[in-house]
């Protein structure tokens, strides 16, 4: 299992790297924001990650998981509370910074980010 | 599941999923681009489901995958040409 | 319950107006003050249940439970009397800018609402990933907002601000994976636990959050970005909703942060706080100097985490930053939206002076006490530290007054955009109050600091008198100025009751009252800017000198070594000596009048007690004879320069510094004549030039000039003002009978019994030249030819003749029976321990020393019997004098060239200039040039780090990462 | 070219530093802190079969609370800024296709949406993915039709009523049993049926008609400023 574990990992945390990697190097100000959206991703799969624990199964305590044996029988569910959070304000956040995009770019006739330091200094 | 077979997957979807997010950043189409994070959710979405994420892997399929598209195609629809 | 209620209200409000906005805007807005005002009382409830405004219960606590059992299972809000205060001060910012924001923006009240809301929830949050979803809700709001703000430069504020949250996000993300499953809970207490490397990737991950969110140096760009582009009335809400609840958050998170020394993180703020307010010296948009000070209040945040703890460490957070906020909100709210490029173009210095004074900390301003303990505390750990906060905190303190001084438009008329503005420095003001009054260093003025006796009561009378006598004058300003009056009275007080102060923290506080009301006095000039500017930085520099010296010594005046040195430093940059004459030129010559009279007859004796006072003999032995030469270069060479110059005030300005200059020459030599000399000679200069300055008033206030190439010939207009003048003059001169010989006849004594003969000649000499710019003075001014535009000039106005003739009386008496004064002067100052040297001996009216002795009575009677006996001479000669007009030119046939020449006193020392082009103006502007320059380009170093590209600034905060990641990680085996 | 190398090595250099990091996050094979806890009595505290409902809706209620409230925030910003920069282009008649569709197809789409919404405590799904489920019906029927269709004037008033419902839900539990969003106000029945945990089914109910309100909210917003292309 721990292939599965640290592949997983691996995934991850590419996927925050590459993800970075666009942020600060890509112009294109929407192709910035799928590069946050793919950094996202990757943090919420590491957030899932985190609360894995090889041979058990969703925490559902229904017919198939007795309450009893809960402990020994589910994966940890906070994180996967968390992941739920992180989701929404991840697509939140990408609905309003695809909106100031979109205006930036018509008013300032660009989508380059290259041209959008009209303050600096 | 099987162990070795969702380690088998997960190495799978993780390799396609680094190839397609070095993708996203450098294809000239930005439609493509678009499409290819919402594979890219989609994959994600498939191993929550291999960690027992059930809950995560509906959400992530709607909202991350669907709806975070969606308005990613609306917001390059709306700005046009503009690079 | 109420707690609830105090944080939820919002909320539901905000549900509501989302609702409402788009059918009935008016009662939308209303329902939004509702429920802000009902959200207001609700914490004003939990903050006196808690005790926290009476009896200082900053650190009880209530709880806040949610959903189900008890943390770390559940989430907990914590109210404490810390953050209940905090909360008001959110309520009421909300409340101050929901007119003026939502007001003009329709459809912004729910995001506002929410916004209160989300900073509560920060502010109480006790779980870490509550925390993110806290601050999560506020990036989205302030994004939100931005965008709808009325601002040109709204989208890329916006954008810039979407992508640093984008890469918080990210960051906190990755410690809750690892606090997660190193600690098992969330609870922000159980970060603390953490060890080992884990703890010191999470240190890393959320100091790089922390110090992005509050803005620190030199992750700072994107909020100097957003003060600057983002829409003011926004601002001006965000300021103490938003950025104070990340502030108070953060100052809990920083010390819950597992470092391994927390001393790193004094060490980050104080490195940013000097490098980040340098790169702010040459800053000149208004909104960017505001994103700079909030960067300076960041680093000072990292600085008290690393020092400060406990009690301590709760009550100064609340002070800086409860109240730089409100005051930030004050100055963003007296904006203009409409204005574009400059916001506050049409706001006058005056209206923004409290915000902005309390933001750089000036007593009695409630930041200023937090400052001093801060300081007091640093200088325990480390003075180096202190001195660089002090530094920092300096270079904020320019930037600021540029600010200030550069906003000269008048009074705004339109009332409305100013309500919420008074209100905010109303509510300002009380926290002064406030505050002030519950300062635990106590303010008692019955203490006794300064040894009573002579020569504290001759100072008393200095201040006190100077004041009286300098301010009916000040009731009727010149042409183009307005009444200084009021702010010369605050400073005078201030003055008068510096020799009485009862400890050093006191004094300080006194001090910095007295300058800066003297500042606004003299921005009340014609064209004040420069001059206003120059006077608040050098009077800025000497009030971090002194409190520099008071925190290393304990709150004394000053004691022997670094303190000494900075007290001297102080004093100097006080009296304009050794090239700081830069600021009196300016100031005096900018400055109405009579605050001129003020500033150099009486404002620049509280050096010269200072000096004396702080100085044991001991502690100055070191740096007298330095002391003594920079005095007397200061002598000579201002003295030349007032000779070359041809403005009224600043031929004064620079005669004033020279005579100054005797004063140090006098204190340097520790010797009891020299003392005597020195302070004798204070008193002499407090006379003459105070009548030297009110003539000038007088003069000008009559012909609206004070060049010398328009004035001339008014001896027949204004005959009492040339009396006067001309007393004076002879008095400075050092002429005798009169009683400038007075005091210079000590000091050559004082000079030659320690041997210091190359600084006696040097005093003489500067003596010569001091004639050559009275003679000047009298002539230009008073005598030589009337200009046709002054026919009908008047005697100079009661208000400053009457003062001039106390002063003149006083005066007379003290040339002709200097014993008055030296019968206690000189017992007094031999009785100051210290001090080597010969006791002047005094016998009747004659005043002896080894080298001689002077009877001024005998002089004076012998000079008025020669002149008597000439005149009667004369008289009994019989010759008829004939009457020569003033306009009566003989040139011997000849029509003058050109009309200046005909006034003589015009470019009088030409053949001087040439000689003297080597002497100090040159070179002091140089030397303060070179300064300000290399500040410059230092700062545009730094300045070039923020290049306007967010994804730089991105960069930025990733690399800073990895340095404090392998820095903390090479700490730790 | 130089600044994406360099941008890669800093990223690549802040991996190396983290990779200490790993032998700290070994995999579990036992629940322990929280996640026990959670495993354990969760059934028993909260009344949801699911825990992480259980968590979601009753434990961490608050931070459910700030989820919406950042979606109630995005949407309001969203709708905000497009009303007071509109991008021109009003809506666009419907192909043939996509109308007939969108008649068809909301009604079992809104169905399954309502299943998630009201069963988060006993099965995977809950307020959420309910929610933006709900709006893709909604999106339908609005494409389905070339004018705004009569649903979005309620939108806000579902907004409010909804948001106004979780508040309230909350503020009950804070009266009655001085814990914020406590879901045993009413009490936690018998676990496995539809109506038990307390008022986590009301909780989600309202989490699932505000989530879908907003992004309806979101979609319209986009759909008055031209729809999709």
């Amino acid at each position: 299992m721990n292939v599965f574990y640290w592949t997983v990992a691996g995934t991850a945390s590419g996927l925050i790297i590459v993800g970075l990697w666009g942020v600060l190097t890509r112009k294109n100000i929407l192709r910035i924001g799928l590069a946050f959206t793919i950094a996202d991703t990757g943090v919420n799969l590491l957030l899932v990650w985190s609360g894995y624990l090889p041979g058990r199964t969703t925490p559902i305590l229904n017919g198939d998981v007795p309450a009893a044996e809960a402990v020994s029988a589910v994966v940890d569910p906070l994180p996967q509370a968390l992941v739920l959070t992180s989701i929404v304000i991840g697509v939140a956040v990408a609905a309003l910074f695809v909106v100031v995009a979109v205006l930036a770019s018509r008013r300032l006739g660009t989508a380059d980010i290259r041209r959008m330091k009209e303050l600096k200094w | 599941m099987n162990p070795s077979l969702a380690s088998a997957l997960a190495v799978f979807l993780g390799g396609m999923m680094l190839a397609a997010s070095v993708v996203v950043l450098f294809v000239r189409d930005l439609l493509s681009a678009i499409i290819i994070t919402g594979m890219i959710s989609l994959s994600a979405s498939v191993l929550f489901l291999l960690m027992d994420a059930t809950d995560v892997a509906i959400t992530e399929a709607s909202i991350g995958a669907v709806l975070a598209t969606l308005i990613f195609l609306w917001g390059k629809g709306k700005m046009g040409g503009r690079e | 319950m109420v707690t609830a209620l105090a944080v939820f209200l919002p909320l539901l409000g905000a549900f509501l107006t989302a609702w409402l906005t788009h059918r009935n805007e008016r009662l939308s807005l209303l329902i939004t003050r509702l429920f802000l005002l009902a959200g207001l009382a609700a914490i004003l409830v939990i903050a006196a249940r808690l005790g926290a405004v009476t009896d200082g219960g900053l650190e009880n606590t209530m709880i806040l439970r949610t959903g189900v059992m008890t943390p770390p299972l559940s989430i907990d809000l914590k109210v404490t009397g810390w953050s209940a205060l905090a909360a008001v001060v959110v309520y009421v910012g909300a409340l101050l800018g929901v007119g003026r924001f939502s007001g003009r923006i329709p459809g912004t009240q729910p995001l506002l609402l929410t916004l209160v809301t989300t900073s509560l929830g920060l502010m109480f949050a006790t779980d870490f990933f509550n925390s993110f979803v806290f601050i999560e809700i506020g990036s989205i709001i302030t994004i939100g907002l931005t965008a709808a703000g009325r601002c040109r430069r709204r989208w890329e504020v916006a954008l810039k601000t979407a992508m640093i949250s984008g890469l918080v996000t990210i960051l906190y993300l990755l410690a809750v994976v690892i606090v997660y499953r190193t600690t098992g809970e969330l609870r922000l207490t159980a970060i603390s636990t953490m060890t080992g490397f884990p703890a010191i990737l999470v240190s890393g991950l959320l100091l790089t959050v922390i110090m992005t969110e509050i803005k620190a140096f030199p992750l700072s760009g994107w909020g100097l970005d957003f003060y600057q582009g983002v829409d003011k009335n926004f601002a001006a809400v965000y300021s103490s909703t938003w950025s104070l609840a990340v502030l108070l958050w953060s100052a809990r998170m920083l010390t819950v942060l597992p470092l391994p020394d927390p001393g790193v993180l004094a060490r980050i703020g104080a490195g940013g706080l000097v490098l980040g307010q340098l790169a702010g010296l040459r800053q000149r948009d208004p909104g960017r100097m505001m994103g700079y000070s909030t960067s300076a209040y960041a680093s000072i945040l990292l600085i008290l985490a690393g020092t400060v703890h406990g009690a301590d460490y709760l009550s100064l957070t609340l002070l800086f930053f409860t109240f730089a906020s409100l005051s930030k909100t004050t100055v963003f709210l007296m904006a203009d939206p409409e204005e574009e490029d400059d916001p506050w173009k049409k706001v006058s210095g005056y209206v923004l002076l409290l915000p902005l004074l309390c933001i750089t900390g000036i007593p009695p301003f409630p930041v200023f006490w937090a400052k001093i303990r801060m300081l007091t505390v640093l200088a325990d750990i480390s003075p180096l530290l202190m001195g660089a906060v002090i530094l920092g905190l300096f270079f904020e303190s320019v930037y600021i007054y540029r600010l200030w001084s550069s906003r000269t438009g008048p009074w705004q008329k339109k009332r409305k955009y100013f309500d919420a503005a008074f209100m905010g420095a109303a509510l300002l003001a009380a926290g002064t109050v406030w505050t002030a009054a519950g300062a635990e260093q106590g303010l008692s003025l019955s203490g006794e600091l300064f040894r009573a006796g002579f020569v504290r009561d001759l100072f008393l009378a200095i201040f006190a008198g100077g004041t009286l006598l300098s301010l009916p004058g000040a009731f009727r300003g010149g042409p183009g100025e307005k009444s200084p009056a009021v702010w010369m009275l605050v400073s005078g007080v201030a003055l008068t009751l510096l020799p009485l102060s009862g400890n050093g923290l006191t004094f300080y506080v006194l001090w910095e009252i007295s300058a800066f009301a003297a500042v606004i006095g003299v921005s009340k000039g014609a064209r004040p800017s420069e001059g206003t500017f120059w006077f608040a930085v050098f009077a800025g520099a000497a009030g971090y000198l002194l409190l520099a010296s008071l925190v290393l010594s304990d709150g004394a005046v000053s004691s022997p070594g670094i303190p000494m040195l900075l007290v001297a430093a102080a004093a100097l940059l006080k009296m304009g000596q050794g090239g700081a004459h830069l600021w009196n030129v300016r100031a005096y010559s900018t400055a109405p009048s009579t605050m001129a009279a003020f500033l150099s007859g009486t404002s620049s004796k509280a050096a010269v007690f200072l000096l004396v006072f702080s100085a044991s003999a001991a502690a100055i032995l070191p740096l007298g004879t330095s002391l003594a030469w920079i005095g007397a270069l200061t002598a000579l060479g201002m003295a030349a320069m007032a000779s070359l110059e041809s403005d009224y005030k600043k031929v004064l300005a620079y005669a004033s510094v020279s005579q100054l200059g005797y004063v140090i020459m006098g204190i340097g030599l520790t010797s009891v004549l020299g003392w005597t000399a020195a302070i004798y000679h204070t008193f002499n200069h407090f006379l003459f030039k105070s009548i030297l300055f009110l003539g000038a008033a007088g003069v000008i206030a009559r012909t609206g000039t004070s060049d010398y190439d328009s004035l001339g010939g008014l001896v027949k207009r204004m005959p009492l003002t040339f009396t006067f003048t001309l007393i004076s003059v002879i008095a400075f001169a050092g002429v005798p009978p009169l009683s400038g010989f007075g005091s210079k006849w000590l000091l050559y004594n004082a000079l030659v019994e320690q041997g210091m003969l190359p600084l006696a000649l040097v005093a003489m000499f500067a003596s010569v030249v001091a004639f050559l710019y009275a003679f000047r003075l009298l002539y230009a001014v008073f005598l030589g030819q009337l200009a046709p535009r002054h026919y009908e000039v008047k005697e100079a106005p009661l208000a400053v003749l009457a003062p001039q003739g106390v002063f003149t009386a006083v005066l007379m008496a003290l040339s002709f029976r200097p014993t008055l004064l030296l019968d206690r002067l000189v017992p007094a100052v031999a009785s100051i321990a210290g001090l080597g040297g010969e006791i002047p001996v005094i016998e009747g009216t004659a005043l002896s020393t080894s080298l001689g002795y002077w009877d001024a009575w005998s002089v004076g009677m012998m000079v008025m019997g020669v002149f008597g006996f000439a005149f009667v001479f004369y008289w009994i000669s019989g010759r008829r004098p004939i009457h020569v007009g003033q306009l009566d030119i003989g040139f011997a046939g000849e029509l003058p060239p050109s009309p200046e020449e005909v006034h003589y006193a015009g470019d009088f020392f030409r053949p001087f200039r040439r000689a003297l082009a080597f002497l100090p103006e040159i070179h002091a502007s140089k030397v303060f040039g070179g300064i300000v320059k290399t500040a410059d380009l230092a700062g545009d170093v730094f300045r070039s780090l923020f290049t306007g590209d967010a994804r730089t600034y991105l960069l930025h905060s990733l690399i800073i990462l990895t340095v404090m990641i392998l820095w903390m990680k090479g700490g730790t085996p | 070219m130089i600044r994406t190398l360099f941008v890669l090595l800093v990223l690549l250099v802040l991996a190396a530093a983290a990779t200490s990091v790993i032998p700290h996050l070994k995999m579990r094979t036992e629940l322990d802190g929280a996640g026990l806890e959670y495993a354990r009595r969760g059934l028993e505290d909260t009344g949801s079969i699911n825990l992480v409902t259980a968590v979601i809706v009753a434990y961490r209620g608050l931070d459910t609370l700030g989820e919406v409230v950042v979606l109630f925030s995005a949407a309001t910003s969203v709708m905000l800024i497009l009303s007071l920069f509109p991008l021109g282009r009003g809506p666009t008649d419907p192909s043939f296709i996509v109308a007939h569709t969108a008649r068809v197809l909301p009604a079992p789409i809104m169905l399954l949406a309502v299943y998630f919404t009201t069963h988060s405590h006993l099965s995977p799904g809950g307020g959420f993915p309910g929610g933006t489920i709900m709006a893709s019906a909604f999106l339908l029927v609005m494409l389905g039709s070339s004018s705004t269709p009569a649903g979005s004037k309620i939108l806000p008033a579902l907004e409010a009523l909804s948001g106004t419902t979780f508040g309230l839900l909350g503020l009950w539990g804070t009266m009655t049993l001085g814990q914020f969003l406590n879901n045993r106000v009413i009490g936690i029945g018998n676990p496995g049926y539809l109506v038990s945990a307390g008022i986590i089914p009301l909780v989600s109910l309202a989490i699932g008609v505000k989530v879908a309100s907003e992004f309806s909210g979101i979609f319209a917003a986009f759909r008055k400023s031209g729809g999709n292309r």
